[in-house]
């Protein structure tokens, strides 16, 4: 069941940690143009990830032991609102920061765990997630992509679709079917680590909307795995990619992504426009909707410090984050052609363009806004 | 601290503030007296000095511990001004001024004639108050109602008035001003919060009670989902009226009340539209007590405000503030 | 199938009929203030329905020979026009004008014709409708509300719920079973018309949320009825049903049941506020969405003139009026408190009252805005 | 007269502007040739002297005769400004003025420096155009494109383009001014209608054909609704655009227009989002067919001004009309 979420603060020794990331950040993007700040969780920079790696950034939450900084969701949340809110292109660890990792932590052996934690948090292993096929759309429960155990291991041979980055990464995380028929649905289905250099995978990339290339498309054939491709238990992938997506979805992208639009107009309005009643309500809106989102978010943070999984909270959350970050781009187009006599200057009209075209793609990641919405509405006790 | 202020709040308008109650008030049926009675519950149980400072008496809350009291008074739709009265008995605690017997309300607007006759023309609560708090920006003023002209500002069942006093006596009881409205603003987006969860969980109930084409209607897709849209906005707006009740002191900040109040009031049109579409006819009938909540959630959005002016206030600051950061302002002007 | 809408005009004819009535509405309406006026297709006054009947403005679709104006429904269009956006009276006639009458005339007897149809374009026949039971809410096959023949006719027993005015009309019309079970669904439904006056009958009014009483409760205790109150074909009251609700749905009143309101509001505006980009922005649009929707009624009307049966575009433009309607009280609420110092005056206050407290019901009559959809995806061709 | 047209011009467009002419003309991909050649076919059909009077050789159609050459160009996201370059030649053959060879379109706004150089920040098919409608007010002007500076002024596949003339040479083709920001934004409004009409017509048929948890998705509730509000938008759209195109002239009425491209640019995004949230990650890739109406449903909704833009402008027109009554400023200063 859901439960209320009451107003919190980020302690101090988290918060502490925003000025030296600010700093850092303040360098590295000095004189990249918003339209290019724009991409930042899609914007795909390894250089620029092994830097944040460098300073302690990746990781924040695993333990010590495995390279990580041992901190709690705090301290990431602090990290990841000012990477998101500038604008910088993390999409090259996203995944392995965001959910691989902690993944492999919850349900990897100690040797998986020894392996990839560290690698992960040094930035020198990138991780994609092999969810979706060509028929399941929203339906995981139906993939058809199937590994045979062989003597040494296990065969694998299929297909993923809207693979995001497998042609960068090094390693997916595929939910296959390991028994069982696409007629069983959840069971038999179990999550492999699939090393992407292997013989036998194929990767095309998808041109999106925008023109860039983030969606892929892998094909695996006659793939051979060895035994610890195998993350948690044989049978337990339904599961697991459950606690999966409630890592996803917990994360406080699903308010910023669309922040660099914000500022970009602000400072037009700052500096070129004359005050407008209605520019100036629009704005004000924006802002306080904005600081209502965050004491959300960050509320939901709370419940996942103290140890608890706000699966039906994120959801919620992610849901109004969605349509905060949806509509953005479209009012703000309006906002901008209110006086065609005051033109906005290119690199704004791009950076809108660039929003505007990427925001459908908001409500795809994570679950679609009704399969979120039907967790919520169990989640109130719908039934 | 919270919880147990909840709870006994929730109590106490259970036992003294039903529906029926807040309908007989609400037409003037008992006059004056079946408010008195009311009013007496809410005094005897001390409430009403939540932020009068316990060496005068009171209980030495925060405007933040008090957030649960303003909660529940929309929860259960309290026809009188109660919320109103404590932050005034409050800070009015904090000067050597004597506290007036019975209950106070906040007007939202003022003008003053050549002639010295002072009309406030929306007047939260003024059909039922004892007094009116009046902003006269230098200063502000607690005027009797029992002085004033008073004519409903509102339409069926509103307790809100239009008051004009011709040559008011102005003695005494007078307090720092031009907050006032941001204070009544802030006030009121938390008893809108608690209307709004209100009208959640019966909207919750009915869909689950109310069968048609053979089935609970909660188990269509298309209530499922508008019921969720309508909880996000539910949640949403009572987080925003938390960061307007935000203080360890007694008064709200002035960007934190403008944030409650814009995104409380904001959500009224989607909460009240959802619940009234899935109770169908039942909900729009007298009867029924779903009217009396989105009935007062209308009014209580047009109070001190609507979000097109706190909007606007919070995006004149944002530019005031020459901040390039969207995010910096909301970290530094908020409460979070 | 649902057809494209194509812009067209209201001939000549009809439209010279819009000065005389707006002459007698000046005059009638004369010093009627807004909040009054707001009721409009909820404001009952039988004298004023009456004063319409003498100049012709009842029962105009229906044959002269039968006391109507023997006009195209572009003329109906017209006065409605004019009788709802100044926000007269109508609801006394209002259902019996609409579709009782075009019911009568296309299914009842030639007996019934005679009977019924000069009384209502008199305005001494006023009617309501009985579909609604307490059980059944959208899912109108469940009636369980039932006629038996009898030697002389029919006994009828059973109770209706939200029949709009109810206790101050003549008759009603309703929707009964003759025959089977509820789990029939739509086979042995019939259409009766009762005589209200008649013994058994018991209206017990409810008041709704604006605290005015039009929706009531009708119990039927074994009333006696003629044979002659069966209208259309034993049997055939789920297909006449679906055709009266067609006649109901195709009226412009979803469009200008809130624009009392709106003029209000105007002229507030112009006399009393300074100019601001939000209101004036906001007025605009109104102006926009109303003749945009105007032109698509008056298309949906041209359909009606040349005899067809324009279900799934009436649907469509009673969805958007609703829509539009609905939305407007809820933002003109939102500028009217833009500037606190500058209050609305008393009257627009309560007419903004009444039409936000109403509002809820322009989705319950004539089909929930889900029903209506569920209609227009239909005609889209969604299977 | 409009079937027919309607039907003449999708028979051309499906025949000399697929999608895959549209992207290579996009990516600039065969360069001017490419376009030339797709130009050369529009002008072979005569579509191009629309409305050029019979006297001068034309078809001497009104400007509501033409509106299907509009709707049809957005149904096929046609690259190239076809129906501007239709009212501009319509226009200029009531002068005895050349008509020069090419296609034109109309600038979004211009500003002059004191050196004489023309900047227009917003030309919509600028860079593709051979000719560009400059209206400096007291007069309008054709400048050829070829003297231009030119850089894209939008996202990814944009054909708009932000154009700089140092110096031009002004010599002829002047036209009357001030009218040319409504005369685009009407003509655009049609083109906006049709590609949101073509959106639907995919949507309904993915949704058909697409098949998840076991039929198709077209079966779901919310799938239904959904797709019902999204051709509500749509056929609101298609009759605000022939309001607009709705004179027995050539030229738009500044009302009409006003409507028209106010409406149309409202249903952007409902009618875009909901297009994309039935096709989920399919409707997002470069090669699957709807993004080519999309992007160009946002491009045009903020060409020649937004929604916000003239609904201003018909609200400051109703307020200076002095009008009680909504009704009667709608029927008077609009079609109907």
């Amino acid at each position: 069941m859901i439960e209320s979420l009451e107003l919190t603060s980020i302690p101090a020794e988290d918060e502490a940690l925003r000025a030296s990331v600010r700093a850092f950040l303040d360098e590295a993007l000095d004189g990249v143009p918003a339209d290019v700040r724009a991409r930042s969780w899609m914007g795909y920079d390894a250089d620029f990830s092994r830097r944040l790696a460098a300073k302690g950034w990746l990781g924040l939450t695993l333990p010590k032991e495995y390279g990580g900084g041992g901190r709690s969701s705090f301290a990431r949340f602090v990290v990841v609102e000012e990477l998101l809110s500038a604008g910088a292109p993390v999409t090259a660890h996203w995944i392995a920061d965001r959910q691989s990792g902690p993944l492999i932590h919850k349900y990897g052996s100690e040797v998986q765990k020894k392996f990839y934690l560290p690698r992960i948090c040094r930035g020198e292993a990138f991780f994609c997630i092999g969810m979706s096929e060509p028929n399941s759309g929203s339906d995981l429960a139906s993939v058809t992509t199937r590994a045979v155990r062989t003597d040494s291991g296990w065969k694998l041979n299929g297909r993923k679709i809207w693979t995001t980055n497998a042609y960068r990464s090094h390693y997916m995380i595929a939910l296959v079917r390991t028994s069982g028929e696409p007629a069983d649905r959840y069971k038999g289905l179990s999550q492999m680590i699939v090393d992407l250099s292997f013989q036998g995978v194929t990767v095309r990339p998808i041109h999106d909307i925008t023109g860039d290339a983030h969606f892929c498309e892998v094909f695996f054939d006659d793939v051979m795995l060895g035994d610890d491709a195998l993350i948690g238990a044989e049978g337990s992938g339904w599961e697991q990619v459950t606690a999966e997506l409630a890592f996803e979805r917990s994360g406080p992208e699903r308010i910023y992504s669309t922040l660099v639009l914000l500022d970009e107009w602000l400072v037009f309005l700052g500096r070129d426009m004359p005050v407008d009643d209605g520019r100036v309500a629009l704005l004000g809106r924006m802002a306080s909707q904005l600081c209502v989102l965050r004491a959300m978010a960050i509320s939901v943070t709370e419940k996942l410090a103290r140890g608890e999984s706000p699966v039906v909270e994120a959801a919620l959350v992610k849901d109004l984050g969605t349509e905060f970050e949806q509509q953005m781009p479209l009012l703000i187009a309006d906002s901008l052609g209110d006086d065609p006599d005051r033109p906005a200057p290119s690199v704004l009209l791009k950076t809108l363009a660039y929003v505007t075209q990427i925001s459908p793609s908001f409500s795809l990641r994570g679950g679609t806004r009704e399969i979120l919405r039907g967790m919520i509405a169990r989640g109130l006790g719908l039934r | 601290m919270r919880e147990i202020i909840f709870d006994a709040m929730e109590q106490l308008l259970g036992d003294c503030c039903s529906p029926n109650h807040v309908r007989r008030i609400e037409r003037g049926e008992g006059g004056p007296k079946e408010r008195a009675v009311l009013w007496r519950a809410l005094q005897e149980s001390g409430f009403t000095d939540a932020l009068v400072a316990e060496a005068r008496g009171g209980s030495g809350l925060s405007l933040s511990d008090a957030y649960p009291i303003a909660f529940v008074a929309g929860r259960h739709a309290l026809p009188l001004p109660l919320m109103q009265t404590i932050l005034v008995r409050g800070i009015m605690s904090e000067t050597n001024a004597e506290l007036p017997e019975g209950s106070i309300t906040i007007a939202g607007d003022v003008s003053v004639t050549p002639d010295g006759t002072v009309v406030s023309n929306y007047v939260p609560f003024g059909e039922v108050a004892d007094w009116v708090l009046v902003d006269f920006g230098d200063r502000a003023q607690l005027l009797p109602a029992t002085g004033a002209q008073r004519h409903i500002a509102g339409g069926y069942g509103s307790v809100n008035a239009r008051m004009r006093w011709t040559n008011p006596s102005i003695s005494g009881n007078e307090l720092p001003g031009s907050h006032w409205r941001a204070y009544g603003a802030c006030l009121i987006s938390a008893m809108l919060a608690g209307a709004m969860e209100r009208t959640l969980n019966m909207t919750l109930g009915y869909a689950n009670d109310r069968v048609q084409f053979g089935r609970p209607i909660a188990k269509l897709q298309i209530i499922q989902q508008q019921v969720s849209v309508m909880a996000e906005q539910v949640f949403a707006a009572r987080m925003a009226a938390q960061v307007g009740f935000s203080t360890a002191g007694t008064r709200p900040k002035l960007m934190a009340a403008a944030v409650a109040k814009q995104r409380t009031s904001e959500a009224v049109g989607t909460v009240s539209s959802i619940a009234h579409s899935v109770h169908g006819a039942m909900g729009f009938t007298e009867e029924y007590d779903l009217q009396l909540f989105t009935r007062r959630m209308h009014e209580w959005r047009l109070a001190y405000g609507t979000e097109v002016y706190w909007s606007k206030i919070i995006g004149r600051e944002l530019l005031a503030a020459g901040e390039s950061r969207t995010l910096d302002f909301v970290r530094q002007s908020l409460a979070g």
